[in-house]
């Protein structure tokens, strides 16, 4: 039977048919193909599928509300941008879908190129159809069909995108960072140099980190003291920088721009503003514990001051280890200082800051020698990590830079250096490479040969890694000029035995096994993430790779970035590197701060939740699920703070009324694009 | 025709009637309803009443009006006029047979309605006459009916004990009884006095009255602005069970469900509706003429008692009493109309 | 045993001093054995109120529509509604204050224990009588019920369980918790089935078992949507699934109008059934307190109950979590604990 | 219907999947997978979502209504969730959607959840062909499906 002219599927007043509705007007989709076409341009692509954007393009103008459909090769480029615009001006469209690749590439550029066309950004829609769909099929008719879907079901859904306005957010002009060692003071001073306030949190007593306790530095053997400790001078002494050590950052509540962040300091004992660093009350402290300055290599006293030159320089009180927080115990060192700066009743605070953006520089730790039992870690004095012999080569070490043993104090001849200790081994401990320790490996033996002249160093490796200015020829130095013997090969075991450790290796180059009575080992223990580092992370809501340091926002693109916008990461927390990386990438942050606080407002995306009010009876259930306290109850109704909101859609998936959406993800368009999908 | 069969015979008629799609009452899920009928042995008619109504085989839930697609952009449309197989329904009370000639005249007024009949045509309804009440709420009598009353029936069976009267009342019955002829004995005189004294008996057991009907429709006229309706609606949840239910209750909306977005392809599609539920009047503009409970029980009660006898000349109730019984708040129609009468 | 001139004593004092506007309890019925809701305004109406094994209704459903009615009042009455409520009414109530529905200083809860038996099945008893219909149901002693059948004038005393509707077998808490004041003892060991018996013995069949039963099931439903109807928790302005209750006011537009989803069609498919009652189960997730009134209304019997009660136990058993016991605690969707189940995802 | 046709029909049975993916972590692990020229089945159609968490049970079923033979719901493993929270709530609500799908008698392997982190390509294509596989076997989806 013909269907009368003016026919169309009628439905109840209040259901209008998916044919009969729709937004009056004109949709667009753009089907781009760029170098995934049946070109074999790349050796990966002849095993690759493939899509017929021309078929999609030819298939998608048929569709209703489609008005203009074409493919274009690299439509990302400049003139396919200029292809895009005059689409968008000669259809007067009002929404457009570019097929193309994953939008996290490309989904700006689109929109830009949107604004420029006179469409608002948020009705520009990408259909990813190259990573999830021409790059892992190979069969193209079937690769087509799906990307076809995927087509389908996007101009299903930016047929119902409303236009929207990026949300204008109030910037605090503070940043935070996270970390006292050589990335995070150089952030703060590199953020206070362009007027940024900062605060810097430090766990420890003391700023300075792990390059504090180095010795020398490779390739330059410059004493890294020598140029740490202005830096930390600088620190204490700038008025932009609010330093706080023996702290924590506890929790963290808003967005970029507007962070809140709880910070919690254990309680100050030592008054660092009355002490004087007259050293009264260390004698007369009856515990000793390990120095973990010294990595364990000495103790110290309860109460005791990092190191000479600490900064704050203040002494400081082990709460752990004191007995005298109970007074009747002891109270020995109250009793002592004449300036009172001892007050066994102080308590720890937690203040509020306001920062508009975090910088985190966590560092790292050594992977544990309690790990090594093959080659005695933990077990055996003599056998030391890399901190613990940077130690013994420091002037400011224990033994005032003479290299001697734990054990007997005796000045080693034959010392072993085992690289890789930890590292590149998938199966037992870290399947990464820690990257530093060829370096630090070399510069170690190089030392211990300035040190003890008449002594031989052996090194154990399996490659030597040493890209980086002048670390090729510190190697070559280390070998020609200081007579270390490189070993190419593993270390099975080193045991202990008539007061030397034997070690049992393989000379893989000479295919022979080697046994070398050592008087000395010397473990290059792999950098893993500092203590807390799963904690910070999970505070924060910023994310961890395999290995469990922090992960960048992009490998290549956003290195310093963290997921969450406006937090950003320095230094080894994020990834193994030595001094001048970690400088760098901490300079990078700082500059990435800077730039973001530059700006009086923040746009923040206006993808966020809205209420629907007649519907929504005030139930709380998305109020209690909105992990960003982003939703209150106003005279009885859910309202949404599209500040706060991060439009993750929490609230959308508990309520049970439908009464919230998140703009440009509403369940109808989710609707439409199963019904695309499934037609 | 009149005929005396055998409750062992009985299923030998049921067979008889093999090229037809038979239905009899069947408890299941702990409810009296029509189910297929496959063998004859399996037909059991000790029900009291089911729980759905009759007119679902003429007035299905869902029917298909066309299907439509859009070809090359032009929309095309396919009708889908049903095409049942001949169809058997025995065990209908003659409450429920009482409902069918009164859908007939719905489907049949100004505009014969093509899907209704093309079942309604097909249908066949064997009457079994109700020897007692099923329920308190039975009131046929107190609406022009009976317990054994014919109207709208093919058939009309009465319960013997060990055998059925049989009666052939319309063409089509007879037709139905001729096929399975051989299952059937004559009726002797002793039969005769029989089935005249179960109907009398039948009838003679007390049913809640109604009083004066044209009584009843006027009270209802004049009481269309009475608080009482809200006060009578005051504890009715709105469901559309009383009017579902109901043999006589005919009111659908049409949909057009879509399969495939992308195609336009879908299907126009009747459903019953109800004038119980909220939306049933509401307009687009968000004004609903009937906005609360009490306005929709008045609507129900003066369709069926005023409205209907107004266009029709009889009563759109034939006093199965399932609006009352399956009410889940005890709304009684009949307490409704002795409150409206009295006021 | 409850005394129900207390019930009536409590109900005309509260009347009597003004303390509520109304109370909400049961009556007997015009036109059945089955007690039916009642609303007194006045205090000598309380002798009307009845207490029996066919008090089935969960009142609670008419405090939800007491607030929709105020709501669009243009004199609305505030003052507080005094309610008869059993133990699973009284947990209602509990939902509806954890989520904001009215304020406790807006109900007066007048508790009834259901002591060790509680409300009869209408079908169970149908099923007894083989569909015929029962006259006068009462309490008899400790575990029986009385029935007189209807039309025969025949009387039989029925044990208790095997016409005691499900919910109440399986009761966990058949004193309210939630009360002003509570008639009647608390009884503790029930001695019927265990906790979600029913929906432990539906688990039990093969899946093409429990499907074939489900698939009959969405079959025979008529989308009278009684059950949506009669649920308390059922309070939404609009159904997502199949509106009846539309929210459409002046300043609706017509693009939201266009707009509505269809999640599923009007007609009574077993698809489209199956969209709805599963989304009606899923939606009362955490919410429902079993009052069974869905299953008790569904007038072609399907055991709706089975859907919510398997949903109530896995949120008891994996979630610890008990809809109406706590009206403060934070809804079972929006909440979580790191221990819930993860073993089911890849 | 004869044995041989049924096999055959077994055998060219492509099972259609919809797949929902979370923007940050699952959708970035497709795209990794894209990257990695991973190769795998192409019956999931994938749209992404913000979070999990964002996934309302109607998407589930209205899947299943319009004829998904499998849903899938992927997010980020727990603890990563971008919004920190979202995929705990998807975990428990779709708990409960999974079990009320298989006590109705849905076959329980129709409906699944996966985290996949973004780092994840190759998981991501494993759990993809794993469903597809296990899909197969099973055969058309009809229990949910709109019968029209």
């Amino acid at each position: 039977m013909p269907a009368p002219d003016d026919w169309t599927p009628r439905s109840d007043a209040y259901f209008a048919s998916p044919l009969a509705q729709g937004t009056p007007g004109k949709q667009c989709g753009l089907a781009a193909t760029g170098d995934y076409q049946p070109s074999l341009r790349s050796p990966w692509l002849a095993a690759a599928a493939t899509v017929d954007v021309k078929k999609v393009a030819r298939e998608l103008a048929k569709d209703d509300g489609v008005v203009f459909s074409e493919d274009y090769v690299y439509m990302c480029s400049d003139p396919g941008q200029t292809a895009v615009i005059d689409a968008i001006k000669d259809n007067d469209l009002n929404g457009m879908v570019i097929s193309c690749c994953s939008p996290t590439l490309h989904e700006k550029t689109f929109r830009d190129a949107s604004e420029l066309g006179d469409l608002n950004a948020f009705q520009c829609e990408i259909a990813n159809i190259r990573e999830q769909c021409a790059w892992v099929h190979s069969d193209m008719e079937v690769a087509t069909e799906k990307a076809l879907k995927i087509t389908r079901a996007s101009v299903r859904r930016v047929q119902h995108n409303q236009a929207l306005e990026p949300i204008g957010v109030p910037v605090t002009r503070r940043a935070l960072v996270v970390g006292g060692g050589i990335a995070g003071i150089q952030a703060a001073l590199d953020m206070t140099d362009a007027g940024l306030d900062v605060i810097l949190v430090e766990k420890q007593a003391t700023i300075g980190g792990n390059m504090l306790k180095l010795s020398e530095t490779f390739p330059t053997l410059d004493c890294s003291q020598c140029i740490l400790s202005p830096k930390m001078v600088s620190v204490s002494k700038n008025a932009k920088i609010t330093l706080m050590t023996e702290s924590e950052v506890e929790s963290i509540s808003g967005f970029v721009g507007n962070f809140k962040v709880k910070i919690k300091k254990k309680a100050e004992f030592v008054d660092p503003e009355l002490c004087k660093l007259c050293d009264d009350c260390t004698p007369v402290c009856p515990v000793a514990v390990p120095n973990e300055y010294d990595v364990g290599l000495t103790n110290r006293r309860a109460i005791y001051i990092p190191f000479a030159q600490a900064i704050p320089a203040s002494f400081t009180l082990d709460e752990e280890a004191c007995l005298g927080l109970d007074p009747v115990v002891c109270g020995k060192c109250e009793e002592v200082c004449d300036v009172g700066a001892i007050d066994y009743d102080k308590k720890p605070t937690v203040t509020e800051e306001e920062v508009g953006a975090i910088i985190v520089a966590t560092g790292f730790d050594l992977y544990g020698m309690e790990h090594m039992g093959e080659f005695g870690g933990g077990r055996y004095p003599d056998v030391l990590d890399g901190l613990q012999f940077e130690r013994l080569c420091s002037a400011s070490g224990a033994t005032e830079g003479h290299i001697m043993r734990p054990s007997d104090h005796k000045v080693p001849k034959e010392i072993v250096f085992i690289q890789c200790s930890g590292s590149r081994d998938p199966e037992n401990h870290c399947a990464y490479c820690s990257k530093i320790c060829c370096m630090y490996t070399a510069k170690h033996a190089t030392l211990y040969k300035h040190h003890v002249p008449d002594g031989q160093a052996y090194i154990f490796y399996i490659d030597i890694r040493s890209g980086g200015k002048g670390y090729e020829e510190f190697v070559q130095r280390s070998m020609e000029n200081d007579g270390v013997i490189y070993l190419r090969g593993r270390v099975s075991r080193v045991y202990e035995k008539d007061g030397k450790l034997k070690v049992m290796g393989v000379d893989t180059l000479a295919g022979r096994n080697v046994e070398i009575d050592a008087d000395m080992v010397v473990l290059a223990q792999a950098m893993e993430p500092s203590k807390g580092t799963a904690e910070i992370a999970k505070i924060l809501k910023i994310g961890r790779d395999k290995d469990g340091f922090l992960a960048e926002a992009h490998p290549k693109l956003k290195p310093v970035e963290s997921v969450t916008a406006g937090i950003y990461l320095a230094g080894a927390a994020q990834g193994p590197k030595d001094i001048p990386e970690t400088v760098s990438q901490a300079g990078a942050a700082a500059s990435k701060v800077i730039a973001l606080l530059s700006k009086d407002q923040l746009a923040h995306s206006p993808t966020v939740a809205k209420v629907r009010d007649p519907y929504c009876t005030g139930c709380e259930m998305c109020v209690d699920a909105c992990p960003y306290d982003a939703i209150a109850l106003v005279d009885g109704k859910a309202s949404v703070n599209e500040i706060l909101c991060e439009g993750c859609g929490s609230c959308v998936g508990v309520c049970v009324r439908a009464a919230i959406d998140v703009k440009n993800v509403t369940q109808l368009q989710i609707h439409e694009m199963i019904s695309a999908i499934m037609a | 025709m009149e005929k005396i069969l055998s409750q062992e015979k009985l299923r030998e008629w049921v067979d008889a009637l093999d090229d037809c799609e038979v239905y009899a009452p069947a408890f299941a899920d702990s409810v009296w309803n029509f189910a297929r009928v496959k063998a004859g042995a399996d037909i059991d008619l000790s029900h009291t009443n089911t729980i759905g109504s009759v007119k679902e085989f003429a007035f299905p839930q869902r029917e298909v009006f066309f299907c439509f697609e859009k070809k090359d952009g032009v929309p095309v449309l396919t009708p889908t006029l049903p095409d049942p197989k001949p169809t058997v329904v025995f065990g209908v009370r003659p409450c429920d047979g009482r409902g069918m000639p009164r859908n007939d005249t719905v489907f049949n007024k100004e505009f014969e309605d093509p899907y209704y009949w093309a079942r309604r045509n097909k249908l066949t309804l064997v009457g079994l006459a109700c020897n007692q009440p099923h329920s308190p709420n039975c009131f046929c009598q107190s609406v022009g009916g009976s317990p054994h009353a014919e109207e709208g029936l093919d058939i009309l069976m009465t319960d013997l004990g060990d055998r059925f009267h049989v009666k052939g009342v319309t063409a089509k019955g007879v037709e139905a009884m001729e096929r399975g002829r051989d299952a059937f004995d004559a009726v002797s005189d002793a039969d005769q006095a029989e089935v005249e004294k179960v109907h009398a008996t039948s009838r003679s057991h007390s049913q809640r009255p109604l009083g004066n009907l044209d009584a009843i429709a006027e009270a209802i006229r004049e009481s269309f602005d009475s608080p009482l309706w809200a006060d009578m609606a005051q504890h009715c949840i709105g469901c559309g069970i009383c009017t579902f239910l109901c043999p006589t209750c005919h009111c659908f909306d049409i949909n057009d469900e879509v399969i495939n977005p992308t195609t336009g392809e879908g299907e126009r599609v009747r459903t019953w509706d109800n004038c119980q539920f909220p939306d049933f009047t509401m307009h687009t503009s968000g004004h609903n003429p009937r906005g609360d409970l009490g306005s929709r029980l008045r609507q129900r009660v003066s369709h069926k008692f005023l409205y209907f006898v107004e266009n029709h000349k009889t009563q759109q109730c034939t006093g199965c009493g399932r609006c009352i019984t399956e009410c889940p708040v005890g709304i009684d129609i009949i307490a409704v109309l002795e409150r409206v009468g009295q006021s | 045993m409850v005394n129900v001139e207390e019930i009536r004593g409590y109900a005309a004092g509260l009347l009597e001093k003004g303390e509520v506007k109304s109370v909400l309890g049961f009556r007997r019925g015009s036109a059945s054995a089955f007690a039916e809701p009642c609303t007194l305004i006045e205090a000598s109406d309380a002798a009307s109120l009845v207490w029996d094994p066919t008090c089935l209704n969960n009142l609670a459903l008419y405090l939800v529509k007491d607030r929709k009615q105020q709501a669009v009042s243009k004199t609305p009455d505030t003052r507080p509604v005094g309610i008869v409520a059993k133990g699973c009414d009284s947990r209602a109530i509990g939902v509806l204050l954890q989520e904001n529905y009215f304020k406790r200083e807006d109900v007066v809860v007048i508790g009834v224990s259901c002591e060790g038996t509680g409300v009869v099945d209408p079908r169970k008893l149908s099923a007894k009588l083989k569909g015929r219909t029962a006259s006068r149901v009462t309490f008899d002693g400790a575990d029986g019920i009385n029935v007189s059948v209807y039309g025969d004038g025949t009387e039989t005393v029925i044990p208790a369980r095997e016409v005691l509707a499900d919910r109440c077998l399986e009761c966990r808490a058949a004193t309210p918790t939630l009360n002003d004041v509570v008639f009647g003892e608390t009884v503790e060991a029930r001695g019927y089935n265990e906790p979600f018996h029913a929906a432990k013995e539906a688990e039990k069949v093969s899946e093409d078992e429990r499907w074939a039963n489900w698939e009959h099931h969405f079959d025979r439903c008529l989308r009278c949507f009684a059950c949506r109807a009669v649920c308390p928790m059922c309070y939404c302005p609009e159904c997502v699934v199949d509106s009846t209750t539309f929210v459409v006011t002046l300043g609706t537009s017509a693009e939201e109008k266009a707009n509505r989803i269809r999640w599923c069609e009007r007609s009574a498919n077993t698809s489209e059934s199956a969209v709805y009652h599963l989304t009606r189960a899923i939606h009362l997730a955490g919410r429902c307190i079993d009052c069974g009134e869905c299953e008790r209304v569904c007038p072609v019997n399907i055991p709706l109950r089975l859907l919510n009660t398997k949903l109530e136990k896995e949120a008891f058993e994996m979630f610890e979590y008990q809809a109406g016991h706590d009206i403060e605690q934070a809804s079972l969707l929006s909440s979580f604990r790191d221990e819930d189940p993860n073993s089911f995802i890849r | 219907m004869s044995n041989p046709s049924k096999t055959t029909e077994v055998q060219t049975f492509e099972p259609r999947i919809v797949a929902f993916l979370c923007k940050w972590c699952s959708s970035a692990g497709s795209d990794l997978a894209g990257v990695s020229r991973i190769q795998y089945s192409a019956n999931a159609t994938p749209i992404t979502i913000p979070c999990s968490g964002s996934v309302s049970p109607m998407y589930i079923l209205s899947a299943f209504n319009k004829g998904a033979d499998g849903v899938l719901i992927s997010g980020c493993h727990p603890g990563d969730c971008h919004y920190m929270e979202g995929n705990y709530l998807a975990r428990r609500k779709l708990y409960l959607v999974k079990e009320l799908l298989q006590f109705i008698g849905l076959e329980s392997e129709r409906f699944r959840m996966s985290w996949v982190s973004a780092a994840e390509g190759v998981k991501f294509a494993e759990v993809v062909d794993e469903f597809v596989e296990d899909l197969r076997v099973l055969g058309p989806q009809n229990r949910l499906k709109a019968e029209r």
